[in-house]
C-alpha cells in the first residue's frame, strides 16, 4: 500500500496523540519488547478485572507505525472480555488500523504491540493462573508472529 | 558411461568447468571433490542474479532492495531447516564453513560447559577442525581430550567409547559423520545412543555427509550438526551450524557486533532472538542466498540418488584400483559402508608425485594429509592420495584415472 | 549532472543495477552506501570467472585449479597490502569482514592483554561492531570499558582521552576512522601520537574510511586495522584485518582447524606461518578473488578522485538539506572535516516512516539506529536517517531526494 | 616441465638411496622445518671445521623432489667454504637439480631444504659467530625463498 494510503489522518492523530499512554501503578501485566533491528521500544500496562480488561496503557519510542498500532490496541480491548483478548489475531490487528500489505519490515512495526500483549498475557496466564496450556499457546502464537 | 541411476550427460551440461582443459588439451577429471565440489551454472547465475538486481544490505533497511535481499537471504534458512528435516528454522546458523560452526561451539557453548578434568572425546579419524578447536579449549579449561581408535578396516573402535563414558566425565563426543580421508560412514545412531544414555552431547562434523547422503536430524538425534555449503555446489564462505535451540539459547554470543544484539548500552547489552544473536556483523549475503539455488540443484537430483550413484562409481573405482600391483587402499571396501571418498599409495610413490603426475593427464585428486594428521599417524604413512566423487563424475574418468596410474607406475620404474 | 572530479555516467554503466526500477517504475536511487556499496560488472564477472574457470580448494593441491585458485586468492593479498600501503604481505589477514576482524582482535590479542582493571578505551561514536567484542572482553577479564565523548559539533572530545591515558592502565584505544552515522573523520593522528608515548595499542575500525579516501598504513601508525570488502564494490563476505607482524606472531590463534596449523598431533599443535594461522579453514575464495576487481577499480578511479567527488556531492545536499523547515542535521558542517554521510532528523517524522515513504520514489536510504545505539543516546534520539554517497550517485539524484522529501512533510502535514 | 622430465632416473636414485642420510652426534647446527601445507618434514645436521662444511646430514620425509634436492644438497655443500654456503640461491640449487620451471606448489618441494640450510646457518650466524648482520640477510632470504 502506498504512503498516502498508511499515513492517514488517524494514524497520524494517533501517533501524536497516543490515547492511553502512561503507565499503571502495580499492573497485573507488565510486558516490554523492543524490536533489535529498529529499535522501537514499547512497554504495556494491563489489569485484569472480573475477567476484563480494566485498564490498559501504552508507552514507547517508534514510529507512526508502531505506535498508532500500540494506541488503538489499547482502545480495542480496553474493557473487554480476557477471553476476546486471548482471541485477538493479526488481522484483527491491521484491520483495526486499516492496514493491509504492509512490507515485511513495515509490518513488524505495526504488529510490536500485539507481540508485547501476547507475551503479557503468556506470563500472567502461566504465573497467576497456572494455565499453562493456554499459556503455551500464546507463546507459540506471540513467536510466530513475525 | 554413466551410471545406471542419474542422468549424468544433463548434469554434466551444467558444469561449464567441465568443459575446461588443463594443460592445454587435456580435458579436465575432477575427483577433489571432498576439497570442494564445483557449482552448476544454477548457483552461479544466483550469486551474479543477486548482484546485477537487488544486492543490499540486510534485516534493517525499510527501502525495496534490502527487503528482497533480506527475504531471500531467510529463504535460504528455511530451505536448509528443510533439507536437513530441522523443525525450528532459528537453530540454522549461518557461518563461513564446518570450521568456523566447530568453532562456534567451542567458544560459545564450550567454555560454559567444559571445565577442569572434564573429557571431550573425539576420534582419530577427524579433519583438523574437529580436532584443533578441541584442543584449544581443552587447554584453556584443563580439559581432556581422548580419541576413539580406529580399527583396521577403517572404522572407529566403539567400546572405547564405552570406557570414557563410564568415567562418568565426558561433557561431548565429536566426531565426522564420514571421514574425508577413508571415507567411512560413521555409526552416528550407536554413538548418539550411548551419549543419550549418560546425558552427554554430541557433535557431528557432517561436512562430508550432507553432501553426499540424505541426513535427517530429527531421526539423527544429535546436538549440534555442522557443514559447509562449498562441499555440496555451493559456494565457498558459508557454511551451517545447527544446535538444540535450549542449546543456543543457553550459550553466551561468540561474536559480537551489528545484527546480533537487541539493545547496545555502554556498559551492558542484551543479545537478539536466534538464530541472530550467532550472526554478527554484515553476512556472506550473496552466497547464502546462492547455497539456496544449490540445495534446490541437488533436491532436484534428490540425496538417494546421489549417493546410489556414488556408490556404484566406488565400486567401479575399488575393483580397478585393487587390481594394480603395489596399490595399498585405505578403508573398509564394504561400499554400504563409506562413501566416495578413496584414499590410496601406490607403492613408493610419494602422494604429491603422484598427483602432479597425474594432473598432466587432467586429473585432479588430492595428495597429502588432508588435514588429518592423527590419522596419517594411525596409517603410519606420511600422506595419502585421494580422490573423491560427486554427481558429475564418470565411470570413463575412472578410466583414464586409472591408465594415468599405470603411467605414473612406469615413470617411477615400478 | 555530474561532479567535476569524475566521468559518473561511464562508471553507472558499469552497475547494472542502477538501471533495474523500484516500485514498478522508479530509477533505484541508491544513498545506503555507508551499508553495502553496489557492485561493478568486473567484480560480479570475477566472481563467475573463478567458479567457471577454476574453482578449486587452495593451498593444499597440486593440480592445476588448485595453483591457479591460490595464486589468484594471494593476488589479492598483495593488492589490498599495496592498497593500503603495507610493507609485509603477511600481515593481510583475509576474515569476513570489520565485525569478525575485531572479535579477532579481542580474542586472540584481547584475552592475552588484557587483565583485570585494566582499561579499553572506545568512543561513543562507534559502530556496534566496535564496542560489542569489547563489552565481552571487558566481562571476561574485568577490564574497564571507557567512551570518548562526542561533541555537538559531532568530534570527539579528545581532552577526555589525556585524562583515561594518564590513568596509566590503558591497553588499548579502538576507534573508527570514520563515523557510520555523523560521517565525521577522526583525528587519528592525534589520538595515535598520544597512544604511542604511552605505549598504547591502537585500534582503527577502517569500515567507513577505505572505501571513501586514501589510506596509507606507513603513515598512520596503528596497530590493528580493520574493514569490508562490500563496503568498497566489494563482494560480501570478505574483510580485512591488518596487524603489525609482532603482533600477529605473538597472539595466538582465533579459530582453530585446517590451513592454520603446521602440525597437529593427539595433543599437542603447532601454528602455520602469518597470515596462515589466523585463516582457519576453506576461506571464502572466490570473493577474496573477486575482491582483487574491486581494489582494481577504484585505483583505476583513484581514490583521492572517490574523495572529492564525494566532498562536492556532500556540500551540495548540505546545502539543499539545510534549506529544509524542520530539518535536523547532525554533525559538523566541514565539508573537508566528514565523509559522504548525512544523517538527519526532519520534523517529528520518524525515520522508519521517512524511508517508507522515500522508497516510494525509489531512493534507498537506511533509517534506524545504524548499529550506534550509543551515539543515538548521545544525540537524545531513538533513530536517524542516513543517506550515504558513493561513486555512482550523482547531484540529479539528490535533487530528487531533496523533492521526495518535501513530499513526506506534505503527508505528514508538517 | 613435464614428469618425464623431473622423474629422471638420478631423482628416483636419489629418492630411493639418499646420500647423507642420517644424524650427527653434537652438530654445530641442526635445523628442522616442515611445509605445513603438504605435511613434509626435513631436519638436516651440519658440522663446521675451519669455515668449511666438514660434514652434512640430512633427515626427513616427503616427495621424491625434496628428497633428492636434499640429498643432492648435502653432497653439494660437504667440504665446500663456509661462505660459498651462505651464498647459495635458489637457482642453484634448481640448476643441481636440474629442475626448473616447476610450479607454485612444487617449487616449495624442491627449495625446503634450501630454507632449512639457510635457517641452520641464521641461528649458527647469530648465536655463535654473533654476526647479526649475515645473520640477518641470510633470515630474510629464507623467509623470502617461496
Ligand atoms: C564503522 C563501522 N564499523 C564496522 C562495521 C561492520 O562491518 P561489517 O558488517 O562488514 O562487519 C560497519 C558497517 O556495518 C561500520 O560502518
Ligand atoms: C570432515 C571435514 N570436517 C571439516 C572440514 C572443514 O570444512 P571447511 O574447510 O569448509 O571449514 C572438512 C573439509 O575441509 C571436512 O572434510
Amino acid at each position: 500500500m502506498s504512503s498516502a494510503d498508511i499515513y492517514r489522518e488517524i494514524i497520524l492523530d494517533y501517533y501524536r496523540n497516543p490515547r492511553n499512554y502512561g503507565k499503571i501503578q502495580n499492573p497485573d501485566i507488565a510486558q516490554k519488547d523492543s524490536n533489535p533491528l529498529c529499535g522501537d521500544e514499547l512497554e504495556m500496562h494491563l489489569n485484569i478485572k472480573d475477567n476484563k480488561v480494566a485498564d490498559v496503557k501504552f508507552t514507547g519510542k517508534g514510529c507512526a507505525i508502531s505506535q498508532a498500532s500500540a494506541s488503538m490496541l489499547t482502545e480495542l480491548i480496553i474493557g473487554k472480555d480476557f477471553e476476546y483478548v486471548k482471541k485477538l489475531t493479526k488481522e484483527d490487528i491491521l484491520d483495526n488500523l486499516g492496514l493491509h500489505e504492509l512490507g515485511p519490515a513495515r509490518i513488524k512495526c505495526a504488529l510490536l504491540s500485539l507481540k508485547v500483549l501476547k507475551y503479557g498475557l503468556y506470563s500472567y496466564l502461566s504465573e497467576k493462573l497456572k494455565d499453562t496450556a493456554s499459556a503455551d499457546r500464546i507463546k507459540e502464537e506471540a513467536s510466530g508472529l513475525y | 558411461m554413466q551410471t545406471s541411476v542419474i542422468n549424468i550427460e544433463s548434469i554434466r551440461k551444467d558444469f561449464p568447468i567441465l568443459k575446461r582443459k588443463v594443460h592445454k588439451d587435456k580435458p579436465l577429471i575432477y575427483f577433489d571433490n571432498a576439497a570442494t565440489t564445483q557449482k552448476p551454472i544454477q548457483v552461479i547465475e544466483a550469486i551474479s542474479n543477486y548482484y546485477l538486481n537487488y544486492n543490499s544490505n540486510i534485516h534493517r533497511a525499510v527501502h525495496e532492495l534490502a527487503e528482497e535481499a533480506t527475504a531471500a537471504y531467510e529463504n535460504t534458512r528455511d530451505k536448509v531447516a528443510k533439507f536437513i528435516n530441522v523443525k525450528n528454522r532459528e537453530e540454522i546458523v549461518f557461518v563461513r564453513g564446518t570450521t568456523e560452526a566447530i568453532n562456534l561451539v567451542t567458544y560459545s557453548w564450550g567454555r560454559q560447559n567444559v571445565h577442569r578434568d572434564d573429557i571431550i572425546v573425539t576420534t582419530e579419524y577427524e579433519h583438523h577442525s574437529n580436532i584443533v578447536p578441541w584442543q584449544l579449549l581443552a587447554k584453556e579449561t584443563g580439559a581432556k581430550l581422548e580419541y576413539i581408535g580406529v580399527d583396521d578396516n577403517g572404522e572407529l573402535i566403539l567400546d572405547q567409547l564405552d570406557g570414557y563414558l563410564d568415567s562418568g566425565r565426558v561433557k561431548i563426543v565429536t566426531f565426522s559423520h564420514m571421514s574425508n580421508v577413508l571415507g567411512t560412514i560413521t555409526k552416528s545412531d550407536e554413538i548418539i545412543r550411548k551419549c543419550r544414555k549418560k546425558d552427554v552431547r554430541v557433535l557431528v562434523d557432517a561436512a562430508q555427509s550432507v553432501p553426499h547422503m540424505e541426513v535427517d536430524l530429527q531421526k539423527l538425534d544429535c546436538d549440534f550438526f555442522a557443514f559447509s555449503a562449498h562441499k555440496m555446489l555451493g559456494p565457498t564462505g558459508v557454511g551451517v551450524l545447527w544446535a538444540k535451540k535450549e542449546l543456543l539459547e543457553s550459550m553466551s554470543p561468540f561474536n559480537g557486533g551489528g545484527d546480533m544484539i537487541r539493545e547496545v548500552h555502554k556498559y551492558e547489552t542484551t543479545w537478539n532472538d536466534l538464530p541472530y544473536k550467532f550472526e554478527a556483523g554484515t553476512p556472506n549475503i550473496a552466497d547464502v542466498i546462492g547455497f539456496s539455488t544449490a540445495i534446490d540443484y541437488l533436491e532436484r537430483i534428490g540425496m538417494d540418488k546421489v549417493r546410489e550413484h556414488e556408490m556404484e562409481l566406488t565400486k567401479y573405482a575399488l575393483d580397478k584400483l585393487s587390481q594394480i600391483k603395489g596399490m595399498k587402499l585405505y578403508g573398509t571396501n564394504e561400499i554400504a559402508k563409506r562413501g566416495g571418498v578413496i584414499s590410496f599409495n601406490l607403492g613408493d610413490i610419494h602422494p604429491h608425485d603422484l598427483a602432479t603426475i597425474i594432473d598432466e593427464d587432467g586429473i585432479a585428486i588430492r595428495s597429502g594429509h588432508h588435514c588429518a594428521q592423527v590419522l596419517m599417524e594411525r596409517l603410519d604413512v606420511a600422506a595419502t592420495s585421494r580422490a573423491s566423487f560427486y554427481i558429475y563424475n564418470t565411470k570413463e574418468e575412472v578410466d583414464v584415472f586409472i591408465r594415468s596410474l599405470y603411467r605414473a607406475k612406469e615413470l617411477f620404474r615400478i
